[in-house]
């Protein structure tokens, strides 16, 4: 089964996908947040890894990027999810283990909760920093 | 005790004599490092090392105080002050500051500049004793690039 | 006193941020019971710059020398992923020259992050000479370094289009030493450490699976160690890959011997890679015209290519203006260090050294 | 009263022993400090000191005055009095070894009857020192050197004497002039050459250097029983590592290499000869090898160099029965 087939399920739009012009064989927004989970699980049965998960502070919304590939050949799967900015993500962590510190990651600088993950904590920044630095709104003090 | 315990006995003996036998092998190889302050290294005639103006054949300063070396240094290392005679258009260069102390010698002010009036001299040797001698200004800018 | 506090519950020692061989400022906490650990935590953040904030503020051209020091030890390697990402925005092709230039400086670094690697890896268990034999061809890479891109590490060689120079003569005189020595020198060092002692630190400590691999996000290296065939220069052909014959090297069981001997015989595999380029380079411009002011159309970006670590990323959203909206490393160090807290339960404390050096972690890339 | 008696006295007698270890001891300090690093830098492709004296000879001095000139630190939550004591407990044992060593057929401080006992036993008392030193630093890194030093040290003394009892079966005295004096037509090596290479295998592990060292394995316990040692305090504990090879090798060239005993030369060089060989082939093993790990470091020791020692002990006996 291709991806396209797992993602045809889904309720998506999808965006410019062109592996020479920006990296992404495909690109989705996917419109329901929890789809990711089961998009996950299609996926990590058809042998994909996930690359990383990022964000993009998108001045209204906090956009998620989950980008996912394939070991053998390239084919590398961006799927993205709008959330507000307290809205709360479900984990991936039962499917992969790395999502743990990729979610810490994004959560110490967007301050995105990701439900079901336990270990989610200030992974790069120091413990008690107030705010989440790469959010647009976020502002360095001056010294 | 079975056959593997004497096998890795004799894999221990073998290899420990083995090691043992080439490493006083290079006991008596050359050595390849420099005595340093006496000896000295073949510097690269690229290599970029404190940053330095250049002149033109009259010996006059070739820059024209346009400022991109200011604006494009990542680690805001250079400062410029110019100033405009009475009369004239052009920006001159009054004063020109560049602190080694925060160079991080990546070569893009001399990459940006567009008349190539500075460059990086094959100065390594920079260490000062205060702060202040970092900091190199129009008048000794040649200091460190002898 | 009071002997109810003094009563042992938990014996925890802290490796790091300052300890030999954390290589930089890592910290483990380790939960220990005599000489044995029963559980570690791995604690980041001790060398976080906020670089990804910071690009919000520098321009594309200023960010360029800041990619040198996430991974000092490999920098042109993440150039490259910089700039390919922005070759890719701007649909420049550099040129056939500038390609192979970059091959050659490509390979070259990773044969001296390698080098380091080993070096250092050895050292993490006691042996101290195989450590310079190594950084001695290591010097020598870092003077060809220093002949062609000017600096000895921080390179900031590749540009937008190309490279910065050219290759000089004497670059090739470099080359051939080096290409003459790195063969012998790598054997006799293989010879060395490949005691029973050795052996025995290393084999059958620090099992990763296959299945872990796909779990971990683990690339590189780490991954190649237990078997899998993951590599970026094979898999996804960026550059001028395809045009070179080398292998892959494979571990079988995933241990930290298998993961050492990868990246032993990588470094040769890299040194039939230059010699083909080297043969292979035509004359010609080193670099395409790019322009000045970098600004890259709007819309985002990745380009990811195979570093000495594994798979490096460099994920760019550009909004039109002269500074990224948004810059993000995936890099390769961060997802392998992941695994560390589900090895070394059940060890030794001097096999966390090796299993640790195993992993071959640069902080700063990962801290970022 | 004539210069014989003079020489004769025992106060005499005491204070030329005293000057004479102390001799010995700077020297081989200097010395053993300056060959390691010779033989470290070149096998490592560097040259190695260069600077203070010819070829960096008094390099050791140098270091020396550096170390003492510097400030004792006593790190906060230490054990003062342990702290303070601990470098001298493991150091002093080592000038008290020099009395049985046999330089030439004359220069021996005191030829005791059970010299060697003497001498083994001696030598166990740096290991409280070293455990006094991890102890007392109120540090996880030091005391877990200091345990470790003290499973090493306990388990690497019973191949060190198996080794040695083969040797006294054959000559059948503990006294080390007689140890010598048999040697007189063969070096026991010869006959004894299995436990000769137990006995350096041990020594090594005893002197806690690479591949053996871990108590003090910097990868891994940051510098073991002395991370928390400065200055004169860490010198102490420094110098007592280089007296210490010093001394195991002068014991093996008296046990196994015939002491001073060699043509040509006076006997006096030719026992430094011989124990200089040795130092230096305990040096260039350090270069060569890796750490081993703890467990294996005992496994090593029980279940290879002490069944062979024993082994070798039981072959010897049978023979010296038969013959």
């Amino acid at each position: 089964m291709s991806v396209i087939t797992i993602l045809d399920s889904f309720d998506k739009e999808v965006l410019e996908q062109s592996y020479e012009k920006n990296g992404f064989n495909h690109s989705y927004l996917l419109r329901k947040k929890d789809d990711i989970i089961e998009l996950t699980k299609r996926l990590k049965e058809e042998e994909y890894f996930l690359e990383t998960i990022t964000a993009v502070d998108k001045k209204e919304k906090i956009r998620l990027i989950y980008i996912f590939n394939k070991m053998q050949k390239v084919h590398r799967v961006a799927v993205y999810l709008d959330i507000d900015y307290s809205e709360d993500v479900p984990s991936l962590i039962d499917f992969f283990k790395s999502a743990d510190w990729f979610e810490s990651e994004v959560y110490d600088f967007f301050g995105v909760k990701f439900t079901g993950n336990p270990n989610l904590k200030r992974l790069l920044t120091p413990e008690g920093m107030e705010g989440y630095p790469l959010l647009k709104s976020w502002k360095a003090e001056e010294d | 005790m079975n056959a593997s315990y004497f096998n890795k006995v004799n894999i221990g003996i073998k290899t420990v004599i083995k090691g043992l036998a080439l490493s006083i092998s290079y006991l008596f190889k050359k050595p390849v490092t420099l005595q340093y302050p006496h000896e000295k290294k073949r510097i690269a005639q690229r290599y970029r090392g404190s940053i330095r103006l250049k002149r033109n054949e009259e010996g006059a300063l070739k820059c024209i105080a346009c400022g991109s070396c200011e604006k494009i240094c990542p680690a805001g290392a250079i400062k410029m002050v110019t100033v405009t005679p009475e009369g004239s258009k052009k920006k001159q260069l009054s004063e020109f500051y560049v602190d080694l102390g925060l160079c991080i010698y990546c070569g893009l002010c001399v990459d940006t500049c567009p008349v190539d009036a500075i460059e990086h001299s094959i100065v390594y040797e920079v260490a000062e004793r205060k702060k202040d001698g970092l900091i190199l200004r129009l008048d000794n800018l040649g200091e460190k690039n002898v | 006193m009071d002997t109810e506090k003094h009563v042992l519950k938990d014996f925890y020692v802290n490796m790091g941020p300052q300890h030999p061989s954390t290589h930089g400022v890592l910290r483990i906490v380790l939960k220990v019971d005599g000489e044995k650990v029963m559980s570690s935590e791995t604690v980041l953040g001790y060398a976080h710059r906020g670089v990804e904030k910071m690009a919000e503020s520098k321009t594309y051209i200023q960010m360029m020398p800041v990619m040198d020091r996430f991974d000092y030890v490999s920098s042109m390697l993440f150039e490259w992923a910089y700039v390919g990402c922005m070759e890719k925005a701007l649909g420049i092709t550099p040129p056939e020259r500038a390609e192979y230039i970059r091959v050659i400086m490509a390979e070259l670094n990773r044969i001296a992050s390698h080098l380091l690697w080993a070096g250092a890896f050895l050292l993490d268990l006691g042996a101290f000479t195989p450590f310079l034999w190594l950084f001695d061809a290591r010097e020598r890479i870092m003077d060809m370094f220093e002949e062609v891109t000017g600096q000895r590490m921080t390179n900031n060689y590749f540009k937008i289009g190309g490279v910065a120079d050219d290759l000089t003569p004497e670059f090739f005189k470099m080359l051939d030493e080096f290409l003459n020595m790195i063969r012998k020198r790598m054997a006799d060092t293989e010879t060395l450490i490949e005691s029973i002692i050795f052996l025995e630190r290393v084999k059958d400590i620090g099992f990763i699976s296959k299945e872990d691999v796909i779990n971990y996000s683990l690339t590189g290296p780490v991954a190649r160690g237990s078997g899998v065939n993951y590599d970026l220069r094979k898999n996804e052909p960026y550059s001028i890959y395809t045009r070179f014959d080398f292998e892959i090297p494979l571990g079988e069981k995933g241990d930290c011997y298998d993961r050492y001997k990868v990246r032993m015989r990588e470094v040769i595999q890299s040194v039939r890679i230059i010699e083909q380029a080297v043969s292979a380079i035509p004359e010609g411009p080193f670099a395409e015209k790019a322009p000045k002011i970098v600004k890259l159309p709007e819309g985002e970006y990745y380009f990811a290519v195979e570093t000495s670590r594994g798979l490096l990323g460099v994920y760019l959203v550009s909004d039109g203006s002269a500074n990224p909206y948004r810059f993000k490393l995936r890099d390769p160090a961060f997802s392998n260090l992941s695994i560390l807290d589900t090895m070394l339960p059940g060890n030794k404390i001097s096999d966390v050294v090796a299993i640790l050096g195993s992993i071959d972690v640069v902080i700063p890339e990962i801290d970022r | 009263m004539d210069l014989a008696m003079i020489a004769d006295s025992i106060i005499v007698k005491v204070i030329l022993s005293i000057a004479g270890v102390m001799i010995v001891f700077t020297i081989n300090a200097l010395f053993a400090t300056w060959l390691e690093r010779k033989v470290a830098g070149h096998i490592q492709l560097r040259l190695g000191p260069m600077e203070v004296g010819f070829h960096g000879v008094l390099q050791g001095a140098a270091d020396g005055l550096k170390l003492i000139a510097k400030e004792i630190i006593t790190p906060k939550g230490v054990d003062k009095k342990l702290f303070a004591l601990a470098p001298y407990l493991a150091f002093f044992p080592t000038l008290l070894m020099f009395v049985v060593i046999p330089f030439s057929d004359k220069l021996q401080v005191r030829d005791l009857n059970i010299g060697l006992l003497y001498f083994f036993s001696i030598s166990c008392i740096a290991t409280i020192g070293i455990f006094m030193a991890g102890w007392a630093s109120n540090n996880k890194y030091s005391l877990m050197g200091a345990v470790r030093s003290i499973a090493q040290s306990i388990a690497y003394e019973i191949p060190i004497i198996l080794s040695i009892l083969s040797v006294v079966i054959i000559t059948q005295s503990l006294k080390l002039s007689e140890i010598v004096s048999y040697q007189s037509k063969f070096w026991i090596v010869l006959v004894q050459p299995v436990a000769f290479v137990v006995y350096v295998i041990s020594a090594i592990a005893e002197l806690n250097r690479t591949p053996f060292d871990i108590p003090e394995a910097e990868s891994e316990l940051v510098a073991g029983f002395h991370t928390e040692y400065s200055g004169m305090r860490f010198a102490v504990f420094f110098m007592a590592e280089y007296t210490n090879i010093f001394l195991v090798s002068a014991m093996a060239t008296t046990l196994f290499l015939g002491g001073w005993r060699g043509p040509f030369f006076p006997p006096v060089v030719w026992f430094f000869i011989k124990t200089y060989a040795l130092v230096f082939f305990i040096i260039w093993v350090r270069w060569a090898f890796p750490r081993l790990r703890p467990d294996q470091l005992m496994s090593f020791c029980w279940k290879f160099l002490t069944p062979v020692a024993l082994l070798n002990l039981l072959i010897t006996t049978f023979f010296m029965k038969i013959f």
